[in-house]
């Protein structure tokens, strides 16, 4: 049965995102500070982040530093890759917890527990639904990514290309391109204006990042191109509720960053105080979000995850409300 | 009573622990050239840098008008009418002759317009005797006609005190004429001049009154009438000298060293044939643009020639770069000692040891500190060059100290072949003497010299032979005992062609 | 003799002494070996190169392809151990990797007398380019053993091969530029290109030599950093070179060439190091540390600049 | 005789060089030249021609300013912030404050290099820094969104003004050419501000000649700030979403561009024309290999770099060539100096 956590405990906590600045981290943030205070933790939530010219390096340092403090735990939302390793493993050494979110470490190493936002193979399905639906089942489309390093990026996008060779539905959905704009709002803004002007016949631009699927959509505004191409993938209410409602980008979808950070919290203290042992089939409540269930992560052998999902999927029904 | 319209009252300046000033009082009228003379050293441009405010005097205090001021810098100075042209030229290399005139000029207005400044620029130029395209790009002037742009740009506006350092250190003999001629005029104007010159004989031409500084002193001032050469000379040195430009025999042996059949370089000179024997001393003379530095450039390999033949000891050469020429045993010393000969910022034994860094390594790279100064001290003593010790920057060196500097740089190289341009330039009476004893003693041990110089006594006083060029011509070979200034200048000017 | 210790090394070694003062003071892990030694080791590869850095500073030029020949030779590592190549054996073939690539910059920069910072900025680019064509979006993991370990363990005692190198080189060079021939030549033909070349120097011939030495130690810090992180992606080293310059130029060295010492660089870089982790341990976050290095930046050359000011008002 | 000046020659052979790689990349992609290609061009360009010629003022003076990129990130959402709080802002008062934001920036760099005699690279290494952290601070995450935006604004950049066939000219293109000639027009006719020219030139004659150097430089600064700071606001126009991560980068695309552009790194000569055509050619490079199918996504950056260096050895050959031709001309042209008889 579920186990519920014992609130009060003392233990130091990071949390560490990609890097600061970004609203969706902040978000997160915001979560974790609400369990923090349910959990009437004595100890401190650090919310520590490196620059953005500064990320991989950047984390490997906070979490270095982490281990050398000996926090409790790290929760980290990874921007290195594979690179973070040997820093986590050191840190879980000194018996440092690390629970990532929102993007996990590739090869599962150094990793207590990833909190998934949602299945990441129910990412590509939820990403071809959405073109299959705005393409009307068929046409050529192209991905708007991040940047070549990004993790959950990449893993997303790999899905997308399985559901999509695996299942007939999608049979006329052509992916012809997949690109990537680097998270900044100018390279994206060109890229997608680029793929528009070298595929003629492209009917939808997928970008499973929020700062590409706005200026995706932008562009296509600008442009006048929102008939011909629209625009689709992951993206906040906030900065999409225009484009949704005028037909640019007519679907895309995304969960609550604020509950992950709520849940991501809850484990991580969790494990700190060792009232969950973080094995598989282990059974906790989150507070106000209630059961959930350690299982083994499908996409990494060997890891272990909490899957948070489901995804909303924003439409001009929707968005309006998301957006406030 | 009018006041002078420049005073230095009791100035003195130190940098660091070298006082290069000391109490040093002096007064220009209008009217007036006043000449200064004094050594390398004696604290001349220092003085000048005080008067226009580049330097703030140590103590003591600068006067206009009879009125204190304190000068901010160049452009407060030129405000009150003060103008200078520098020591080293000063010029803009981008931009072009019309636009270095006139670039800080304030009576222009706001908007650039060319046509009158051409047109001025035009007028300027041709007011001190010299023609120069004022469109012409300031990057490929010679150094005598960065000297033009120069003193065009001082008198672009209204001066009451014109400072000129060494004005005509890198012009020929005309253009140096032309030059006092403006002088004066000025002062006919009004216009009180300060004209500083280590060419004696220039300043009985030019000056009204002349003032002796030594070792940063004042030691008199006197109309130019109560003055005698000798007595002028033994105030700056403090002591008696004897004839200097005194034409020894020659040495020169019959072993040719060097032959030169049909040099040239393209766009550059063209047919420069010559011998140079070990022992002797061969003087290339000419004017401005005569493209004598070329040749040397070609001969230490650094425009390598494209036309003729060149032997060394009998053996035909092609020299590529400097190191081939130095490994013959050929050494330049450059007439731009600031931008082609040393190192300013760096020490006087890093500067001295430059070419030859091999002698001072160790099997390993490593610097021998201790070999390095005892090379340096040598230098030191044998040139009689004035430093505080041998770390100090060689930029911080007066003019002629560092020229030495220079020289010790490619003495130690030990060569065969010394070429030398405008070796004097910029160096006083005693400082030039001892330059010439060296070339003199240089031969005398079975080197040759090729002396590039501008200045026709010193051709006259050091050249067993002398070639004459113009306009990247050769226009003939004079044998010492034939050479008269009159007949060198025939052939610069090209009046006269020789056949030899 | 020439002093050890100039001005400017006195200031720095000054600043350095406070910083490690209230460093310890304020945390008590910042003086236990185990962070003195993440201390470099966080920040290795930049240190390494920085101390070439100062050499093709001092020389009047600049290498901003440093982070970029780094990733590559990171990279090609990678990709050859990935292939099957014995690790041992990827190693040497990929040193030379920057070594060719630093012949690269400094031909077009010594030879066609281009602005080095034009040429690097253009194989700042390139580089990467071949990095991200090796490697597209993978990442590459799963050295061996024995490689690992030289980038994460101690090698001698807790002294892991990268502090180790980082001594050595420092020492090495610490030597070739203030007490051989080598480093006089760099700073003449910093002084002044022409001077050099007229002096007989084969000036374009040393240029080279330095940016082939900057990417033989870039291709090192690769490694070093493919060992340290145990995996290797496209972006390996990216925006590195903009830390490295700052380390050389708050050591003293002239950004216009022919001045600046080792000496001021080692205790630089110890500063910045220890800076940083000292507020990393007193959980100040990235973008804080970042303006405060900036700001150190630019108070280190106008404090003494200032306090100079000062001195001449004052009566002599 | 008509001579051509090295700054018209050097343009002439930019304007060629990138009438080649138009050449090239036309023989490779289908459909290339189009009227599209020029609206794709000249939107883009529109903002990074902002900076390269700010950048340009900067390095004539010998000079580098690296915290533009921080400038205009700063600028974009500092513009941004106050158009959301005050939503009737008059676009006048919004360019104003944009200008504003920039020059107090580049003012802060002007007096450090200037006054206090700090190395620009090192100063502007450092407010680079600082400047964008000061955004991360100031920005507390949030991002500006186009919802919160005047709709002027957002429809600016892409306001056609009038289109000669498919070729569009827009609003903010057209402001940028502009501003870029107002600014070329400046800084060769206007007596005052040839003194950067000067400066760059020979810093110490400059000051010798009674040219008030720091004052130059300081101007020098304080306008690429502002037009930096006009660039943000361009930039917050055009892409609505500004994060902490805006502009980054555009400090090595200005320097680029003015490269490229035929601007001297050592300061003294150089036109923002140049940095212009520069900026272009840049954009044109990157557009255009996006969408060259031979290379794929993961050579681009190689072959941009290989671009860039084949450009500028390109033009560094061409000039060479052009240069020594002018040279062997005006010798022929040149009338023989005359020497009267001593
Ligand atoms: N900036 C400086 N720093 C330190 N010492 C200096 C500086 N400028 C000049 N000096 C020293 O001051 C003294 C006077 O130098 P100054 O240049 O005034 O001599 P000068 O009379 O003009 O000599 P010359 O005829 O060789 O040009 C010299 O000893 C010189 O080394
Ligand atoms: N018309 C010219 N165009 C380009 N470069 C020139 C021109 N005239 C001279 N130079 C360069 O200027 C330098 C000095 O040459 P200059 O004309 O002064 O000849 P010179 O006879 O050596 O005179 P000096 O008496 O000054 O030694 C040389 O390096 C030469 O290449
Ligand atoms: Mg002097
Ligand atoms: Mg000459």
């Amino acid at each position: 049965q579920a186990k519920t956590l014992t609130p009060g405990q003392e233990v130091d906590m990071v949390l560490l995102p990609k890097f600061l600045g970004i609203l969706v981290f902040d978000q997160a943030h915001e979560g974790a500070q609400e369990a923090h205070a349910e959990l009437q933790n004595p100890g401190e939530l650090l919310f520590q982040g490196p620059t953005p010219e500064n990320s991989v390096a950047g984390q490997i340092e906070i979490m270095t530093t982490a281990g050398t403090q000996g926090v409790g735990a790290v929760m980290l939302s990874n921007n290195a890759g594979d690179q973070i390793v040997p820093a986590a493993q050191a840190a879980q050494q000194a018996g440092t917890k690390v629970v990532t979110w929102d993007s996990p470490i590739p090869n599962g190493q150094g990793e207590d527990i990833f909190i998934a936002q949602v299945d990441f193979e129910e990412t590509g399905r939820v990403m071809a639904d959405m073109a299959h639906e705005i393409m009307g089942g068929e046409g050529q489309f192209a991905v708007l990514s991040a940047s070549p390093d990004a993790a959950n990026q990449n893993a997303w996008i790999a899905s997308l290309e399985e559901v999509l060779g695996a299942d007939e539905k999608y049979a006329n959905l052509e992916l012809v391109e997949t690109v990537y704009g680097n998270d900044q709002s100018e390279e994206s803004y060109n890229r997608a204006l680029a793929l528009v002007d070298s595929h003629p016949d492209l009917k939808l631009i997928m970008a499973p990042t929020t700062v590409g699927i706005q200026a995706a959509a932008k562009a296509m505004q600008d442009e006048g191109l929102c008939e011909q191409v629209k625009v689709s993938g992951l993206g906040l209410p906030a900065e999409m509720a225009s484009y949704t409602l005028n037909g640019c980008a007519p679907q895309f979808a995304l969960w609550d960053f604020r509950d992950l950070g709520y849940l991501t919290y809850q484990v991580a203290y969790g494990l700190a105080t060792g009232q969950l042992t973080g094995e598989e089939g282990e059974t906790f409540v989150a507070g106000r979000m209630g059961e959930y269930t350690i299982e083994a992560d499908p996409g990494r052998e060997g890891a272990k995850r909490v899957l948070m999902g489901p995804f909303t999927v924003y439409t001009a029904e929707n968005v309006e409300g998301a957006a406030n | 009573m009018a006041a002078p319209v420049l005073a230095l009252r009791d100035v003195s300046k130190s940098f660091g622990a070298t006082r290069a000033l000391s109490g040093m009082t002096l007064e220009l009228w209008p009217g007036e050239v006043h000449a200064v003379v004094g050594e390398n050293g004696a604290g001349k441009s220092t003085m000048i840098k005080i008067m226009t405010g580049v330097h703030a005097p140590s103590t003591g205090g600068v006067e206009v008008d009879g009125r204190p001021v304190t000068l901010s810098g160049p452009r407060e100075a030129r405000a009150k009418g003060v103008s200078a042209i520098y020591q080293e030229p000063m010029v803009f290399p981008d931009l072009d002759v019309a636009e270095n005139i006139f670039i800080s000029a304030t009576d222009l207005g706001l908007v650039q317009r060319r046509g009158l400044l051409r047109e001025r620029a035009r007028e300027l130029i041709a007011r001190i005797g010299m023609s120069l395209d004022p469109d012409r790009v300031a990057s490929g002037l010679t150094l005598a006609e960065q000297q033009a742009v120069e003193i065009a740009r001082a008198l672009s506006q209204d001066v009451r005190v014109l400072i000129m350092d060494e004005p005509t250190a890198s012009l020929s003999a005309h253009e140096a004429g032309e030059l006092r001629r403006i002088a004066r005029g000025l002062a006919a104007e009004g216009v009180a001049v300060v004209y500083i010159s280590h060419r004696l004989e220039e300043i009985f031409e030019v000056a009204h009154r002349v003032t002796v500084i030594r070792d940063g002193s004042h030691i008199s001032t006197r109309p130019i009438a109560e003055v005698t050469p000798e007595r002028m000379i033994a105030e700056m040195v403090g002591r008696e000298v004897g004839n200097y430009f005194r034409k020894d025999e020659s040495h020169a042996t019959p072993e040719v060293l060097l032959s030169v059949r049909g040099l040239g370089v393209e766009d550059a000179f063209e047919g420069v044939s010559f011998d140079i024997h070990r022992g002797e001393v061969l003087c290339l003379a000419g004017l401005i643009g005569a493209r004598r530095t070329d040749v040397a450039l070609s001969l230490f390999g650094i425009r390598p020639a494209t036309a003729g033949r060149v032997l060394w000891k009998g053996q035909e050469v092609r020299i590529g770069s400097p190191r081939a020429a130095m490994a013959l045993g050929i050494a330049y010393v450059s007439e731009d000692r600031r931008k082609l000969g040393l190192a300013l910022p760096l020490s006087i034994r890093s500067n001295v040891t430059l070419a030859t860094l091999g002698k001072v390594l160790t099997r390993w790279g490593l610097m021998r500190e201790r070999a390095e100064r005892a090379v340096t001290q040598g230098y030191r003593e044998r040139l009689n060059i004035r430093m505080a010790d041998a770390d100090t920057p060689v930029g911080k060196l007066s003019g002629g100290n560092q020229q030495k500097v220079m020289l010790a740089k490619w003495l130690e190289t030990n060569p065969q072949l010394l070429i030398f341009d405008e070796p004097t330039r910029g160096i006083d009476v005693g400082a030039k003497a001892e330059v010439h004893d060296l070339i003199r003693q240089f031969v005398r041990q079975g080197g040759a010299a090729l002396v590039i110089s501008s200045d026709l006594p010193e051709v006259l006083a050091l050249g067993d032979r002398i070639l004459v060029m113009r306009e990247g011509r050769q226009m003939g070979v004079i044998p010492h005992e034939a050479a008269t200034q009159e007949g060198v200048m025939r052939l610069a000017t090209g009046q006269d062609r020789d056949a030899a | 003799m020439t002093r050890v210790l100039g001005p400017w090394e006195t200031f720095l070694l000054a600043v350095l002494v406070l910083v490690y003062a209230a460093n310890a003071w304020i945390s008590p892990q910042f003086l236990t070996v185990g962070n003195q030694i993440n201390l470099f080791q966080l920040s290795i590869e930049k240190i390494i190169i920085a101390l070439v850095m100062a050499f093709v500073i001092i020389n009047a030029e600049i290498d901003l392809s440093v982070g970029s020949m780094m990733g590559l030779s990171a990279c090609a590592f990678a990709t050859l151990v990935e292939a099957g190549t014995p690790a041992a054996l990827a190693c040497a073939l990929c040193l030379g990797i920057g070594p060719a690539g630093g012949f690269l910059n400094g031909w077009f920069v010594a030879r066609l007398g281009l602005p080095s910072l034009v040429v690097t900025l253009a194989t700042l680019i390139g580089f990467r380019g071949l990095a991200r064509i090796l490697l597209e979006d993978r990442s590459i993991g799963g050295f061996p053993d024995w490689f690992a370990a030289l980038g994460q363990r101690g090698l001698i005692g807790p002294v892991p091969l990268g502090l180790l190198s980082f001594l050595v080189l420092f020492a090495l060079l610490y030597v070739v530029l203030e007490k051989g021939g080598f480093g006089r030549k760099t700073y003449v033909i910093g002084v002044s290109r022409d001077v050099a070349e007229f002096a007989g120097l084969d000036t374009a011939r040393h240029k080279i030599l330095i940016f082939m030495a900057s990417g033989l130690v870039a291709s090192y810090a690769g490694l070093l950093f493919a060992a340290r992180v145990g995996a290797v992606r496209g972006d390996v080293g990216q925006g590195f070179e903009l830390d490295i310059i700052t380390m050389a130029l708050l050591g003293g060295v002239s950004i216009f060439g022919g001045s600046g010492t080792l000496t001021g660089v080692g205790l630089a870089i110890l500063i910045v190091l220890s800076l940083r982790n000292g507020m990393s341990l007193m959980n100040v976050t990235g973008h804080i540390q970042t303006g405060v290095v900036g700001l150190l930046l630019i108070a280190s050359v106008l404090v003494p600049r200032l306090g100079a000011r000062l001195a001449r008002r004052a009566p002599a | 005789m008509t001579r051509v000046s090295p700054g018209a020659l050097r343009l002439l052979a930019l304007v060629l060089v990138l009438l080649l790689v138009g050449a090239f990349f036309a023989s490779q992609i289908e459909n290339y030249l189009n009227a599209r290609l020029f609206n794709r061009i000249s939107s883009s360009v529109a903002i990074v021609a902002l900076i390269a010629c700010a950048q340009t003022l900067v390095i004539l003076t010998r000079n580098i300013d690296l915290s533009l990129g921080a400038v205009v990130g700063f600028t974009a959402y500092g513009t941004g912030a106050l158009v959301t709080a005050v939503p009737d802002l008059h676009p006048a008062l919004l360019a104003l404050a944009a200008l504003g934001i920039g020059a107090g920036f580049g003012l802060v760099n002007g007096l450090l290099v200037a006054y206090a005699g700090v190395p620009s690279i090192i100063v502007t290494l450092a407010t680079m820094a600082i400047f964008r952290s000061a955004l991360v601070e100031f920005s507390d995450a949030q991002s500006i969104t186009t919802d919160s935006l005047p709709d002027w604004l957002v429809a600016f950049p892409n306001l056609q003004l009038f289109a000669i066939g498919g070729v569009q000219f827009r609003a903010a293109f057209v402001a940028a050419v502009v501003i870029v000639i107002f600014v070329h027009l400046a800084l060769t006719r206007l007596r005052p501000a040839r003194a950067l020219y000067a400066v760059g030139s020979n810093p110490e004659a400059a000051e010798m000649a009674g040219i008030d150097v720091r004052r130059t430089v300081l101007a020098a600064f304080v306008a690429a700030g502002a037009l930096a700071g006009l660039a943000g606001l361009f930039f917050l126009a055009r892409f609505g979403n500004i994060t902490v991560v805006a502009g980054l980068g555009f400090e090595l695309k200005s320097i680029a561009a003015a490269v490229l552009g035929g601007v001297n790194i050592f300061g003294g000569a150089g036109t923002v024309v140049g940095a212009l055509i520069g900026a272009i050619l840049v954009d044109l490079i990157e557009n255009s290999l996006v969408r060259w199918d031979l290379v794929s996504e993961f050579w681009r950056e190689a072959v941009l770099g290989l671009l860039i260096l084949s450009a500028v050895t390109g033009d560094a050959l061409l000039m060479r060539r052009l240069q020594r031709l002018r040279i062997r001309r005006d010798k022929a042209a040149a009338p023989v100096p005359k020497e009267a008889t001593p």
